[in-house]
């Protein structure tokens, strides 16, 4: 008896394709599961779907002229890409930035950090179900984007920084409504907060699931906050100082998996709310101490850099980016990679997805904040 | 369906139409599918400031269920056949948005060795969407337009460009 | 650690396969011999004066005469980082994988492998990555061509300009 | 009913002898085209239409608003596009089973309409077994959607299928347990014989008879969201997870008729628990004409029923989704004892209290107020500390 029931219950694992059209894979991934039921016996990625060949087009284009297409590197936090991609070229040439360029770059990038973070825990709320925080969100990244659009002219992909400094200096008026929208948000995150955060069936839904250990993290070449939600204190604008962040006073926030484990995707949600507040405070000090002078150094339309190569490190809103350019002399660069943050933590999700259920593995995915661009490029 | 495009324009068929046409642009259905940049702002859409559901336009996930596809962001080769594959899934009458510049005609991306220039080449486009990305009121616009499109078209009279190629 | 201090403590330790260590501005680097990469790689990861733990970045570069594979280990315990690079032939390139020394080489060396072409040998898992499956040739190679259409899609866009010339003429 | 069609039958209109059943069937069947098309469908597309304006306006948005006077067609227009639309069955499905199955939950959607006791006199059929009817009858739904995941051939579907299968399954026993104690105090299975066992005050309500009541009417409305999919427990089609669940398959028409039966199942279970806890079509006796009497009874009833709906609304709103297994284990760990604990509990009371407490009905009712208000000033904090300058001047 005991063997035909055996026979009869015998369970078939289940391969399922999801993505790349899928509602829960932020943009064009797909990962090939096979499924136990509801359990997953492995999740395979399968990327490149939005590959557009960015590091081949850089070898075309030229250095300035590749400017606008870092921005749709990381199209969520186009600043960052910006911002690394200028700083190599800095760093190649041995262009000084001036100060006042300095403090622009940093408030354009921070805000939009907190524009970056406000859609990651948006879209995590929609993941597991809640479609109004993620609106909220939207709410609160549309002021965001006005504030940014009134300075460089673009909701998305800024092209806001150069070779050297920025663009533009700040618009008339702009920090008064930049320090009344920084104003405005504290109140708005306790709202969130309340609204999904510590949610009880949010907590139930993130705590414990899909837990990343130190040696892991490290060892997968996780970057920002989803290392730093391991326990990892570390942060590339505070260990290895670039810009002017030595002049502000900010805190690291780290996991300590008071919901669960450490390293779980709770730690890694909260660890973008903590951001946002820290990016504030980081805010509030640049808006109010900006010294007076040119935005732009001098830097010849015919750039060229001597031959050599360099890596140049950004803490982005999705971690560690590193810039590694290779140049030979002529104006075009030889070789441009770009390390980011999304790419590594795709490497991860196999390992991790052993044993979870279909629905952790989009809080994995989410909590991850994988963004499909950064990971083709 | 031998019925289609064949009657005459009686008064009864041509407001059949209309009616036809009318509750076909209340209700767009479009498909939650993004492919890069203008994802986010085909989000953005939706969202509260320029909430594109006043219009009757809902987000579905299932290609089974939606009567438009938004091709928002640049469509790569590798995604080109998926594209064509979801296109197909999708029931009669169907509509194309293409958004952007990079699904109007590859955009930045027409240097890319990688890169579908312009998503017409795998799928019919009712509308074009311009920019890079286009902002939500851009995108309104779009779907305004196609609402002009479908109220045109003809479902029992015979269709006007049906008499001329006839013709 | 400064990068030429770690590079002198390597060649200490691994002699002639160390091949040169180049003091260029911004970023020095040291080249090694493909054959003991993975040896250097362990020695680099576990000793505890190195501890390098991570490997931050790895690239494939071609140069026309010669293929090199760049690696920017960084140890977060001391904080400092070193790069390595090995020179490999541009026909049929082939390295050791380092996947078991930094879990993180496993997605860079399929990149790699697909972008430039580089075979990673003892690689657990060696497939295209970016590019489909059918893909010919590696994309980041100098000489790489583009192919004219790929599944019926053509690649390339006609100028609307050369059209409407042609228009014109008819 | 009965008697008027008989009288029909009786002054000859039907012809001579007509055959008696099917006069009556030809009525019900008339019935029942009178009420799915006047009365279901409408009210689950305006539902359908309250539900996303309400959902707009929490979510800071505005909601359909262009198609009729505030975009009230909006559901008409909905509905009809889809009958008009291709009728796709994938080639790989089992047809007749993928044909079958939305009408199965079309089945269990209307014919509860049947036993909806809208006031003294408008109900259809008055049954003695009335709830056991409307339980078995909804039950019906689930049958449906696991027909349709299955025959769909497609794995999100068969998953969402089997999602809905374990959910109604588990979640039918807290909901049966959770009418037993009405059926205990008041020893009628008739709908109409519980609302009589009530009055208009709410402290003459069975929501406040006795404690274990008001536990068993919130177990109740927790287990008819989970049986209705809604949020949170709205697994079976969840849109992240599952793309669209069950229904991921269907296009045009029968879409549409799921879409509608989803709509109409909250109406259904709010319907179950005003009859059971809030009194039903129960209303102060104004007047003493029986027309007056009847349109203030189905008013009350509305509003009822409207109140749960929107109440549903506005948890699907702002909770996110459980997982299946934490689903599980609130029904079985929790949901479970705790209905059986109320039977058991009611039981008692009515042995010791055989004709009701009425001191119980004042305080429990004064709880209920307490926590009413409570919520309500935590509510309207959260609405002060919101700055709404910020949004209706965005660049200030």
């Amino acid at each position: 008896m005991s063997g035909t029931a055996e026979q009869t219950l015998r369970a078939e694992e289940m391969t399922l394709n999801m993505g790349p059209q899928h509602p829960s894979t932020h943009g064009v991934l797909r990962f090939v599961i096979r499924a136990d039921g509801e359990v997953l016996r492995e999740a395979v990625p399968d990327v490149g779907y939005l590959h557009r060949s960015i590091e081949k087009i850089a070898e075309k284009v030229g250095y300035h002229g590749f400017m606008p297409y870092t921005d749709r590197v990381d199209y969520v936090c186009a600043m960052f890409t910006n911002q690394g991609w200028g700083m190599a070229c800095e760093k190649l040439a041995g262009i000084e930035v001036p100060r006042r360029g300095e403090y622009c770059r940093v408030i354009a990038a921070e805000f939009n950090r907190i524009a970056s973070h406000l859609l990651t825990v948006g879209v995590l709320g929609m993941d597991i179900g809640a479609m109004t925080p993620f609106l909220h969100a939207l709410r609160e990244r549309e002021m965001i984007n006005d504030l940014i659009e009134e300075l460089c002219g673009a909701r998305l992909t800024f092209n806001y920084m150069r070779i050297g400094g920025v663009a533009w200096d700040l618009p008339p008026g702009w920090r008064e409504k930049a320090l009344a929208y920084l104003e405005h948000l504290d109140p708005i995150l306790d709202e969130y907060n309340a609204l999904i955060s510590y949610n009880k069936i949010c907590i139930q839904r993130l705590a414990n699931v899909a837990p990343i250990s130190r040696e892991d993290a490290i060892n997968y070449n996780l970057a920002g906050p989803n290392l730093r939600a391991c326990g990892v204190k570390w942060d590339v604008r505070k260990d290895l100082p670039y810009s002017v962040y030595p002049d502000f006073e900010f805190d690291v926030p780290i996991g300590h998996g008071q919901w669960g484990t450490l390293g779980d995707s709770m730690d890694r949600y909260m660890m973008r709310i903590y951001e946002m507040k820290e990016s504030a405070k980081i805010l509030r000090q640049a808006l109010t101490r900006m010294p007076d002078g040119p935005v732009l150094a001098k830097v010849v339309r015919n750039f060229r850099p001597l031959a050599g190569e360099c890596q140049v490190r950004v803490e982005s809103a999705r971690g560690d980016q590193g810039w590694y350019v290779v140049s030979d002399g002529s104006g075009y660069p030889w070789r441009v990679h770009v390390r980011t943050g999304s790419f590594a933590a795709m490497g991860i999700i196999q390992k991790l997805s052993r044993g979870l259920m279909i629905a952790d593995l989009v809080v994995l995915i989410a909590s991850l904040d994988v963004i499909a661009p950064e990971i083709d490029r | 369906m031998p019925l289609l495009n064949s009657l005459p324009d009686y008064v009864l068929t041509t407001k059949t139409d209309e009616l036809i046409n009318w509750m076909r642009k209340s209700s767009i259905w479009y498909m939650l599918f993004g492919l890069a940049c203008c994802a986010i702002e085909l989000m953005h859409t939706g969202g509260p400031r320029a909430d594109i559901e006043r219009f009757g336009v809902t987000p579905r996930a299932s290609a089974r269920q939606s009567d438009l596809m938004i091709i928002a962001g640049t469509l790569t080769l590798k995604m080109a056949l998926r594209t064509r594959l979801l296109y197909d899934q999708m029931p009669d009458p169907k509509y194309v948005i293409s958004m952007g510049s990079c699904s109007n005609c590859g955009g930045l991306f027409q240097l890319a060795y990688s890169v579908c220039d312009g998503v017409d080449k795998v799928l019919p486009v009712d509308v074009y969407v311009p920019g890079c990305p286009p902002r939500p009121e851009a995108l309104t616009e779009g779907l305004l337009k196609l609402q002009e499109k479908i109220m045109t078209e003809r479902w029992l009279a015979k269709a006007p460009r049906a008499k001329e190629q006839a013709a | 650690m400064e990068p030429l201090q770690i590079y002198e403590r390597l060649k200490e330790r691994f002699g002639e396969r160390v091949l040169e260590t180049v003091e260029k501005k911004p970023d020095p680097f040291a080249v090694v011999d493909p054959g003991a990469l993975v040896e250097i790689c362990r020695y680099l990861c576990d000793g505890p004066e190195l501890a390098m733990d991570c490997l931050s970045n790895e690239t494939g570069v071609d140069y026309k005469d010669h293929i090199e594979v760049v690696y920017h280990l960084f140890s977060y315990r001391h904080r400092h980082g070193a790069v390595l690079k090995v020179k490999l032939p541009r026909e049929n390139p082939q390295v050791a994988t380092v996947e078991g020394v930094w879990k993180s080489a496993n997605w860079m060396e399929r990149e790699i492998f697909d972008l430039v072409g580089v075979n990673f040998e003892g690689h657990s898992d060696l497939r295209r990555i970016l590019m489909p499956e059918d893909w010919p040739g590696h994309p980041l190679r100098k000489d790489f061509v583009e192919p004219q259409e790929y599944h019926g899609i053509a690649t390339v866009r006609e100028s609307p300009i050369v059209r409407l010339d042609r228009q014109k003429k008819k | 009913m009965q008697s008027w069609i008989d009288s029909l039958i009786a002054a000859g209109d039907f012809g001579k002898n007509p055959p008696r059943d099917l006069v009556y069937a030809l009525f019900i069947f008339g019935l029942s085209a009178v009420v799915f098309l006047g009365v279901a469908f409408p009210f689950a597309g305006i539902v359908s239409w309250v539900e996303r304006r309400v959902w707009a306006r929490i979510q800071s948005r505005v909601g359909p608003n262009r198609v009729g006077p505030n975009g009230s067609l909006q559901w008409l227009a909905d509905g009809l596009k889809h009958v008009f639309k291709e009728d796709i069955i994938p080639d790989e499905a089992d047809a007749r089973l993928f044909k079958l199955a939305p009408y199965v939950v079309v089945l269990g959607f209307v014919l509860p309409w049947a036993v909806m006791p809208f006031s003294s006199a408008l109900i259809l059929a008055d049954l003695n077994v009335g709830i056991l009817y409307f339980t078995a009858i909804t039950a019906l739904t689930v049958v449906g959607v696991l027909m349709a995941g299955w025959a769909s051939d497609n794995k999100w579907s068969l998953i969402g299928g089997i999602r809905s299968a374990a959910q109604i399954v588990s979640y039918e026993i807290p909901a049966g347990m959770s009418i037993f104690p009405v059926v205990l105090i008041t020893g009628t299975l008739s709908m109409q014989g519980i609302i009589r066992a009530q009055a208009w005050e709410p402290y003459h309500w069975f929501l406040f008879s006795n404690p274990f009541c008001f536990v068993a009417a919130i177990v109740l409305y927790m287990s008819a969201l989970a049986e209705g999919n809604r949020t949170p427990f709205d697994l079976p089609e969840a849109e992240s997870e599952l793309v669209a669940g069950f229904a991921t398959e269907y296009s045009g028409m029968r879409y549409l008729l799921f879409f509608f039966a989803e709509w109409g199942n909250m109406f259904i279970a709010g319907a179950l628990i005003t009859t059971l806890y809030l009194g039903g079509w129960q209303a102060p006796r104004l007047s003493s004409s029986p027309v007056v009497m009847n349109v203030l009874e189905l008013l009350s009833f509305n509003v009822k029923v409207l109140f749960l709906v929107f109440t549903s609304m506005w948890v699907r709103a702002t909770l996110p989704r459980v997982r299946i297994d934490q689903m599980m284990s609130l029904c079985w760990k929790f949901f479970v004892p705790v209905a059986f604990i109320n039977l058991i509990g009611t039981a008692l009371w009515v042995a010791i209290w055989p004709g009701g407490n009425p001191v119980a009905g004042y305080v429990m009712f004064a709880l209920g107020l307490a926590i009413a208000v409570l919520f309500i000033r935590r509510v309207m904090y959260y609405l002060k500390r919101s700055r709404m300058e910020m949004y209706l001047h965005p660049t200030i």
